[in-house]
Protein backbone atom coordinates (compact mmCIF):
# COMPACT_ATOMS: atom_id res chain seq x y z
CA UNK A 1 0.00 0.00 0.00
CA UNK A 2 1.63 3.77 -0.93
CA UNK A 3 0.17 6.36 1.28
CA UNK A 4 1.14 9.64 2.55
CA UNK A 5 0.25 11.55 5.95
CA UNK A 6 1.14 14.52 7.73
CA UNK A 7 0.64 14.18 11.26
CA UNK A 8 1.10 16.51 14.53
CA UNK A 9 1.82 12.55 16.64
CA UNK A 10 4.85 10.97 17.12
CA UNK A 11 5.72 9.05 14.27
CA UNK A 12 6.43 5.05 14.93
CA UNK A 13 9.45 3.93 12.31
CA UNK A 14 8.43 -0.29 12.18
CA UNK A 15 4.44 0.92 11.94
CA UNK A 16 5.76 2.54 8.95
CA UNK A 17 8.04 0.57 7.20
CA UNK A 18 5.67 -2.59 8.05
CA UNK A 19 2.63 -0.58 5.92
CA UNK A 20 4.82 -0.65 2.43
CA UNK A 21 5.73 -4.29 3.07
CA UNK A 22 3.86 -6.21 0.26
CA UNK A 23 4.38 -10.17 0.36
CA UNK A 24 6.58 -10.51 -2.76
CA UNK A 25 8.96 -8.21 -1.54
CA UNK A 26 12.45 -8.39 0.23
CA UNK A 27 13.89 -5.55 1.47
CA UNK A 28 12.62 -2.17 2.87
CA UNK A 29 14.71 0.98 3.24
CA UNK A 30 13.80 3.71 5.47
CA UNK A 31 14.67 7.43 6.03
CA UNK A 32 14.44 8.74 9.11
CA UNK A 33 14.84 12.81 9.98
CA UNK A 34 15.01 13.81 13.13
CA UNK A 35 15.46 16.94 14.80
CA UNK A 36 18.91 17.79 15.72
CA UNK A 37 20.41 19.62 18.40
CA UNK A 38 23.00 21.31 16.92
CA UNK A 39 23.22 23.35 13.91
CA UNK A 40 26.67 25.06 13.48
CA UNK A 41 27.07 25.49 17.00
CA UNK A 42 24.03 27.49 17.80
CA UNK A 43 22.25 24.57 20.08
CA UNK A 44 18.60 24.06 18.94
CA UNK A 45 15.58 24.02 22.23
CA UNK A 46 13.42 22.81 19.51
CA UNK A 47 11.40 23.09 16.19
CA UNK A 48 8.27 24.01 14.17
CA UNK A 49 7.21 22.69 11.42
CA UNK A 50 3.93 24.09 9.49
CA UNK A 51 2.33 22.70 6.19
CA UNK A 52 0.48 24.08 3.71
CA UNK A 53 -1.22 20.28 4.12
CA UNK A 54 -3.30 20.15 1.28
CA UNK A 55 -1.05 20.98 -1.50
CA UNK A 56 1.62 19.12 0.17
CA UNK A 57 -0.38 15.82 0.30
CA UNK A 58 -0.68 16.61 -3.36
CA UNK A 59 3.09 16.70 -3.73
CA UNK A 60 3.59 13.86 -1.86
CA UNK A 61 1.18 11.71 -3.86
CA UNK A 62 2.99 13.38 -6.87
CA UNK A 63 6.70 12.02 -5.68
CA UNK A 64 4.98 8.63 -5.19
CA UNK A 65 4.05 8.29 -8.08
CA UNK A 66 6.91 9.61 -9.92
CA UNK A 67 9.15 7.66 -7.86
CA UNK A 68 6.87 4.54 -9.02
CA UNK A 69 7.44 5.38 -12.52
CA UNK A 70 11.20 5.83 -12.32
CA UNK A 71 12.43 2.92 -10.30
CA UNK A 72 11.24 -0.69 -9.51
CA UNK A 73 9.67 -0.38 -6.40
CA UNK A 74 6.22 -1.77 -4.94
CA UNK A 75 5.59 0.47 -2.43
CA UNK A 76 6.20 4.11 -0.71
CA UNK A 77 5.30 5.52 2.80
CA UNK A 78 5.74 9.30 3.41
CA UNK A 79 4.80 10.49 6.79
CA UNK A 80 5.97 14.21 7.89
CA UNK A 81 5.02 15.54 11.23
CA UNK A 82 4.26 18.83 12.17
CA UNK A 83 3.55 21.19 15.07
CA UNK A 84 6.20 20.81 17.54
CA UNK A 85 9.13 18.46 17.84
CA UNK A 86 11.25 18.06 20.56
CA UNK A 87 15.52 17.00 20.19
CA UNK A 88 15.30 13.76 18.51
CA UNK A 89 12.07 13.33 17.75
CA UNK A 90 11.27 12.00 14.10
CA UNK A 91 9.93 14.83 11.85
CA UNK A 92 9.93 12.70 8.19
CA UNK A 93 9.62 8.92 7.95
CA UNK A 94 10.50 7.99 3.99
CA UNK A 95 9.87 3.70 3.68
CA UNK A 96 10.73 1.96 0.15
CA UNK A 97 9.74 -1.69 -0.59
CA UNK A 98 11.09 -3.42 -3.30
CA UNK A 99 11.94 -6.72 -4.84
CA UNK A 100 15.49 -5.56 -4.94
CA UNK A 101 16.99 -3.56 -2.53
CA UNK A 102 18.87 -0.94 -4.65
CA UNK A 103 16.00 0.12 -6.18
CA UNK A 104 14.74 1.04 -2.58
CA UNK A 105 17.88 2.53 -1.83
CA UNK A 106 17.88 5.12 -4.99
CA UNK A 107 13.98 5.69 -4.70
CA UNK A 108 14.04 6.91 -1.33
CA UNK A 109 17.22 9.01 -1.46
CA UNK A 110 15.52 10.49 -4.53
CA UNK A 111 11.87 10.75 -2.80
CA UNK A 112 13.56 12.38 0.42
CA UNK A 113 15.46 15.06 -1.70
CA UNK A 114 12.24 15.64 -3.47
CA UNK A 115 10.20 16.42 -0.50
CA UNK A 116 13.00 18.71 0.54
CA UNK A 117 12.50 20.50 -2.67
CA UNK A 118 8.74 20.58 -3.36
CA UNK A 119 6.58 19.84 -0.47
CA UNK A 120 5.14 23.19 0.75
CA UNK A 121 6.83 22.29 4.82
CA UNK A 122 7.98 25.04 6.28
CA UNK A 123 10.68 24.67 9.69
CA UNK A 124 11.05 26.91 12.34
CA UNK A 125 14.24 26.56 14.48
CA UNK A 126 13.85 27.71 18.35
CA UNK A 127 16.75 28.86 19.89
CA UNK A 128 17.66 29.97 23.89
CA UNK A 129 18.11 33.45 22.26
CA UNK A 130 15.35 33.40 19.46
CA UNK A 131 13.35 31.73 16.75
CA UNK A 132 14.42 31.66 12.99
CA UNK A 133 11.99 30.08 9.94
CA UNK A 134 14.38 28.14 7.71
CA UNK A 135 14.59 28.91 3.93
CA UNK A 136 15.07 25.75 1.40
CA UNK A 137 17.44 25.76 -1.28
CA UNK A 138 14.99 25.00 -4.10
CA UNK A 139 16.57 26.70 -6.86
CA UNK A 140 15.16 24.45 -9.03
CA UNK A 141 11.83 25.25 -8.86
CA UNK A 142 10.43 28.10 -11.21
CA UNK A 143 9.78 31.34 -9.47
CA UNK A 144 7.05 33.50 -10.50
CA UNK B 1 -14.09 38.72 -8.54
CA UNK B 2 -11.93 37.73 -5.32
CA UNK B 3 -9.02 35.47 -4.80
CA UNK B 4 -7.97 34.31 -1.83
CA UNK B 5 -4.00 34.19 -1.27
CA UNK B 6 -2.40 32.28 1.29
CA UNK B 7 0.65 32.54 3.71
CA UNK B 8 2.72 30.31 5.55
CA UNK B 9 5.71 29.87 7.46
CA UNK B 10 8.03 32.61 6.92
CA UNK B 11 5.55 34.71 4.61
CA UNK B 12 2.48 34.70 7.44
CA UNK B 13 4.78 35.93 9.79
CA UNK B 14 6.71 38.86 7.31
CA UNK B 15 2.74 39.85 6.22
CA UNK B 16 1.18 39.54 9.77
CA UNK B 17 -1.56 37.55 8.42
CA UNK B 18 -2.15 33.39 7.08
CA UNK B 19 -5.04 34.59 4.47
CA UNK B 20 -6.06 37.64 2.35
CA UNK B 21 -8.94 38.00 -0.02
CA UNK B 22 -7.36 40.18 -2.98
CA UNK B 23 -9.98 41.83 -5.48
CA UNK B 24 -9.31 41.92 -9.43
CA UNK B 25 -10.99 42.06 -12.60
CA UNK B 26 -11.58 38.80 -14.51
CA UNK B 27 -8.54 37.71 -17.17
CA UNK B 28 -6.13 38.75 -15.26
CA UNK B 29 -2.72 36.25 -14.67
CA UNK B 30 -1.12 35.15 -10.90
CA UNK B 31 1.69 37.09 -12.11
CA UNK B 32 -0.75 40.64 -11.62
CA UNK B 33 -1.84 38.92 -8.08
CA UNK B 34 1.55 38.48 -7.19
CA UNK B 35 3.38 41.41 -8.32
CA UNK B 36 0.53 43.86 -6.87
CA UNK B 37 0.98 41.86 -3.67
CA UNK B 38 5.09 42.87 -3.61
CA UNK B 39 4.38 46.65 -4.04
CA UNK B 40 1.41 46.41 -1.20
CA UNK B 41 4.12 44.60 0.62
CA UNK B 42 7.53 45.42 -0.34
CA UNK B 43 9.11 43.49 2.36
CA UNK B 44 8.58 40.45 0.88
CA UNK B 45 10.80 40.96 -1.97
CA UNK B 46 14.04 40.10 -0.01
CA UNK B 47 12.71 36.94 0.09
CA UNK B 48 12.80 34.20 -2.97
CA UNK B 49 9.23 33.32 -3.67
CA UNK B 50 7.35 30.66 -4.91
CA UNK B 51 3.74 31.04 -6.20
CA UNK B 52 1.09 28.14 -6.31
CA UNK B 53 -2.61 28.72 -7.94
CA UNK B 54 -5.03 25.69 -6.32
CA UNK B 55 -2.24 23.96 -4.84
CA UNK B 56 0.18 23.47 -7.58
CA UNK B 57 3.21 24.79 -8.57
CA UNK B 58 2.24 27.94 -10.63
CA UNK B 59 4.55 29.82 -13.69
CA UNK B 60 2.57 32.59 -13.06
CA UNK B 61 1.21 32.74 -16.67
CA UNK B 62 -2.29 31.21 -15.23
CA UNK B 63 -5.83 33.48 -15.38
CA UNK B 64 -7.36 33.67 -11.99
CA UNK B 65 -10.94 33.05 -11.48
CA UNK B 66 -13.15 34.06 -8.59
CA UNK B 67 -12.70 31.65 -5.60
CA UNK B 68 -8.89 30.75 -7.09
CA UNK B 69 -7.10 29.88 -3.80
CA UNK B 70 -3.41 31.60 -4.02
CA UNK B 71 -0.35 30.94 -2.14
CA UNK B 72 2.97 33.02 -1.82
CA UNK B 73 5.76 31.12 0.04
CA UNK B 74 9.28 30.83 0.61
CA UNK B 75 11.48 27.82 -0.48
CA UNK B 76 10.40 25.01 1.54
CA UNK B 77 12.42 23.35 4.17
CA UNK B 78 10.50 20.44 5.42
CA UNK B 79 12.34 17.16 5.87
CA UNK C 1 26.96 3.81 19.24
CA UNK C 2 27.77 1.10 16.76
CA UNK C 3 26.49 -2.38 17.62
CA UNK C 4 25.96 -5.77 16.08
CA UNK C 5 24.51 -8.44 17.50
CA UNK C 6 22.64 -11.85 16.67
CA UNK C 7 19.45 -12.04 18.22
CA UNK C 8 16.76 -14.95 18.42
CA UNK C 9 13.82 -12.20 19.21
CA UNK C 10 11.90 -10.29 16.79
CA UNK C 11 13.79 -7.18 15.64
CA UNK C 12 11.87 -3.97 16.55
CA UNK C 13 13.13 -1.23 13.56
CA UNK C 14 12.61 1.52 15.68
CA UNK C 15 14.84 0.90 18.48
CA UNK C 16 17.08 -0.33 16.27
CA UNK C 17 16.71 2.94 14.32
CA UNK C 18 17.20 5.12 17.57
CA UNK C 19 20.14 3.13 19.26
CA UNK C 20 22.40 5.13 16.57
CA UNK C 21 21.05 8.50 16.93
CA UNK C 22 23.73 10.92 18.16
CA UNK C 23 22.56 14.43 18.84
CA UNK C 24 24.14 16.09 16.15
CA UNK C 25 22.91 14.02 13.30
CA UNK C 26 19.70 14.95 10.81
CA UNK C 27 19.31 11.23 9.54
CA UNK C 28 19.24 7.62 9.51
CA UNK C 29 18.75 5.24 7.31
CA UNK C 30 17.78 1.80 7.80
CA UNK C 31 17.60 -1.12 5.54
CA UNK C 32 14.79 -4.18 7.18
CA UNK C 33 14.81 -7.38 5.32
CA UNK C 34 12.94 -9.83 5.90
CA UNK C 35 11.23 -13.33 4.48
CA UNK C 36 9.71 -13.29 1.17
CA UNK C 37 6.29 -15.44 0.86
CA UNK C 38 7.24 -16.27 -2.66
CA UNK C 39 10.77 -17.30 -4.28
CA UNK C 40 10.64 -17.89 -8.11
CA UNK C 41 6.68 -19.10 -7.62
CA UNK C 42 7.77 -21.34 -5.04
CA UNK C 43 5.95 -20.53 -1.05
CA UNK C 44 8.29 -20.78 1.54
CA UNK C 45 6.14 -21.50 4.94
CA UNK C 46 8.61 -20.12 6.99
CA UNK C 47 12.58 -19.45 7.08
CA UNK C 48 15.79 -20.92 9.28
CA UNK C 49 18.65 -18.85 9.91
CA UNK C 50 21.57 -20.28 11.47
CA UNK C 51 24.83 -18.69 12.34
CA UNK C 52 28.74 -19.22 13.57
CA UNK C 53 27.58 -16.93 15.77
CA UNK C 54 31.38 -15.56 17.67
CA UNK C 55 32.93 -15.51 13.70
CA UNK C 56 29.75 -13.42 13.09
CA UNK C 57 30.12 -10.80 15.00
CA UNK C 58 33.37 -10.35 14.16
CA UNK C 59 32.73 -9.99 10.78
CA UNK C 60 29.89 -7.51 11.19
CA UNK C 61 32.17 -5.72 13.75
CA UNK C 62 34.73 -5.60 10.53
CA UNK C 63 32.22 -4.50 8.57
CA UNK C 64 31.11 -1.50 11.07
CA UNK C 65 34.73 -0.32 11.19
CA UNK C 66 35.04 -0.65 7.74
CA UNK C 67 31.87 1.39 6.45
CA UNK C 68 33.42 4.21 9.22
CA UNK C 69 36.11 4.44 7.37
CA UNK C 70 34.91 4.60 4.62
CA UNK C 71 31.82 7.24 4.73
CA UNK C 72 31.33 10.16 6.96
CA UNK C 73 28.97 8.92 9.05
CA UNK C 74 28.14 9.02 12.75
CA UNK C 75 27.19 5.14 13.94
CA UNK C 76 25.87 1.97 12.77
CA UNK C 77 23.57 -0.60 14.09
CA UNK C 78 23.19 -4.26 12.77
CA UNK C 79 20.85 -6.77 14.38
CA UNK C 80 20.46 -10.09 11.82
CA UNK C 81 17.67 -12.36 13.43
CA UNK C 82 18.62 -16.38 13.53
CA UNK C 83 16.53 -19.34 14.13
CA UNK C 84 12.61 -19.76 12.91
CA UNK C 85 10.94 -16.91 11.18
CA UNK C 86 8.08 -16.73 9.77
CA UNK C 87 6.80 -14.91 5.96
CA UNK C 88 7.10 -11.24 6.78
CA UNK C 89 8.91 -11.18 10.05
CA UNK C 90 12.22 -8.80 10.25
CA UNK C 91 15.74 -10.87 9.60
CA UNK C 92 18.05 -8.09 9.53
CA UNK C 93 18.41 -4.34 10.58
CA UNK C 94 20.88 -2.14 9.88
CA UNK C 95 20.62 1.14 10.62
CA UNK C 96 22.92 4.39 9.46
CA UNK C 97 23.44 7.49 11.16
CA UNK C 98 25.34 10.13 9.36
CA UNK C 99 25.35 14.21 9.22
CA UNK C 100 24.45 13.95 5.95
CA UNK C 101 21.94 11.82 4.45
CA UNK C 102 23.70 10.76 1.29
CA UNK C 103 26.59 8.99 3.53
CA UNK C 104 24.19 6.75 5.09
CA UNK C 105 22.53 5.93 2.18
CA UNK C 106 25.68 5.26 0.53
CA UNK C 107 26.85 3.19 3.74
CA UNK C 108 24.15 0.96 4.45
CA UNK C 109 23.39 0.10 0.93
CA UNK C 110 27.19 -1.07 1.00
CA UNK C 111 26.83 -2.56 4.46
CA UNK C 112 24.18 -5.30 3.52
CA UNK C 113 25.98 -6.27 0.20
CA UNK C 114 28.87 -6.84 2.53
CA UNK C 115 26.97 -8.50 4.82
CA UNK C 116 25.39 -10.97 2.55
CA UNK C 117 28.72 -11.59 1.19
CA UNK C 118 31.02 -11.87 4.37
CA UNK C 119 28.80 -12.68 7.48
CA UNK C 120 28.74 -16.76 8.24
CA UNK C 121 25.10 -17.13 8.50
CA UNK C 122 22.95 -19.53 6.50
CA UNK C 123 19.49 -19.48 5.14
CA UNK C 124 17.02 -22.23 4.98
CA UNK C 125 13.97 -21.79 3.02
CA UNK C 126 11.33 -24.55 4.25
CA UNK C 127 8.44 -25.76 1.54
CA UNK C 128 5.05 -27.40 1.17
CA UNK C 129 7.07 -30.12 0.05
CA UNK C 130 10.52 -29.89 1.52
CA UNK C 131 13.71 -27.37 2.38
CA UNK C 132 16.22 -26.09 0.99
CA UNK C 133 20.03 -24.43 2.10
CA UNK C 134 20.78 -21.33 0.57
CA UNK C 135 24.12 -21.07 -1.30
CA UNK C 136 24.69 -17.45 -1.61
CA UNK C 137 27.38 -15.67 -4.43
CA UNK C 138 30.01 -14.75 -2.45
CA UNK C 139 32.17 -15.40 -5.76
CA UNK C 140 34.67 -12.56 -4.79
CA UNK C 141 35.85 -13.94 -1.62
CA UNK C 142 39.01 -16.69 -1.31
CA UNK C 143 38.11 -19.97 -1.62
CA UNK C 144 40.66 -22.30 0.18
CA UNK D 1 47.78 -32.58 17.78
CA UNK D 2 43.81 -32.08 17.20
CA UNK D 3 42.39 -29.23 15.70
CA UNK D 4 38.68 -28.85 15.76
CA UNK D 5 36.34 -28.35 12.59
CA UNK D 6 32.77 -26.86 12.88
CA UNK D 7 29.83 -27.29 10.35
CA UNK D 8 27.17 -25.06 9.60
CA UNK D 9 23.84 -24.95 7.86
CA UNK D 10 24.98 -26.69 4.35
CA UNK D 11 27.64 -28.32 5.31
CA UNK D 12 26.09 -29.73 8.89
CA UNK D 13 23.70 -31.53 6.96
CA UNK D 14 25.49 -32.87 4.29
CA UNK D 15 28.93 -33.92 6.58
CA UNK D 16 26.19 -35.05 9.51
CA UNK D 17 27.89 -33.36 12.34
CA UNK D 18 28.30 -29.76 13.48
CA UNK D 19 31.92 -30.92 15.26
CA UNK D 20 34.79 -32.86 14.04
CA UNK D 21 38.09 -33.47 15.73
CA UNK D 22 40.64 -33.80 13.57
CA UNK D 23 44.41 -35.65 14.43
CA UNK D 24 47.40 -34.01 12.24
CA UNK D 25 51.04 -33.60 12.68
CA UNK D 26 52.47 -30.25 13.75
CA UNK D 27 53.34 -28.11 11.25
CA UNK D 28 50.52 -29.01 8.58
CA UNK D 29 48.47 -26.10 7.43
CA UNK D 30 44.64 -25.15 7.12
CA UNK D 31 44.51 -26.45 3.46
CA UNK D 32 45.73 -29.80 4.45
CA UNK D 33 43.27 -30.36 6.95
CA UNK D 34 40.47 -29.47 4.33
CA UNK D 35 42.16 -31.38 1.75
CA UNK D 36 41.96 -34.41 3.97
CA UNK D 37 38.50 -33.87 5.58
CA UNK D 38 37.54 -33.45 1.42
CA UNK D 39 38.90 -37.17 0.93
CA UNK D 40 37.09 -38.44 3.72
CA UNK D 41 33.80 -36.65 2.86
CA UNK D 42 34.25 -36.26 -0.96
CA UNK D 43 30.37 -35.31 -0.79
CA UNK D 44 31.35 -32.00 0.10
CA UNK D 45 33.44 -31.19 -2.79
CA UNK D 46 30.05 -30.37 -5.22
CA UNK D 47 30.15 -27.11 -2.72
CA UNK D 48 31.84 -24.00 -2.72
CA UNK D 49 33.40 -24.16 0.47
CA UNK D 50 35.05 -21.57 2.63
CA UNK D 51 37.79 -22.29 5.50
CA UNK D 52 38.11 -20.01 8.67
CA UNK D 53 41.00 -20.49 10.85
CA UNK D 54 40.12 -19.45 14.24
CA UNK D 55 37.19 -17.46 13.27
CA UNK D 56 38.77 -15.61 10.71
CA UNK D 57 38.59 -16.22 6.72
CA UNK D 58 41.33 -18.42 5.69
CA UNK D 59 43.46 -18.34 2.90
CA UNK D 60 44.53 -22.02 3.59
CA UNK D 61 48.16 -21.41 4.49
CA UNK D 62 47.86 -20.95 7.99
CA UNK D 63 49.95 -23.39 10.15
CA UNK D 64 47.69 -25.12 12.33
CA UNK D 65 48.43 -25.43 15.84
CA UNK D 66 46.64 -27.92 18.74
CA UNK D 67 43.04 -26.46 19.55
CA UNK D 68 42.75 -24.68 16.92
CA UNK D 69 38.94 -23.50 15.47
CA UNK D 70 38.39 -24.26 11.76
CA UNK D 71 35.02 -24.23 10.02
CA UNK D 72 34.40 -25.26 6.78
CA UNK D 73 30.98 -23.82 5.40
CA UNK D 74 29.10 -23.35 2.05
CA UNK D 75 28.91 -19.20 0.63
CA UNK D 76 27.09 -17.38 3.26
CA UNK D 77 23.21 -16.39 2.74
CA UNK D 78 22.46 -14.34 6.11
CA UNK D 79 20.48 -10.97 5.21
Amino acid sequence: MDFSEITTETIDLTSVARRVVPPECGATVTLDGYVRQFTKDRETLYLEYEAYEPMALKEMQKLIEQAKREFEISHVGIVHRIGKLDIGETSVVISVAAPHRKAAFAACECLIRELKRTVPIWKKEVYADGEEWIEGDAEKLAEP
Amino acid sequence: MIVKILFFGPTASIIGTRCLDFECREGETADYVYNRLLEDNPQLAAQKLHLSVNQQYATGDEVVRDGDELAIFTAVSGG
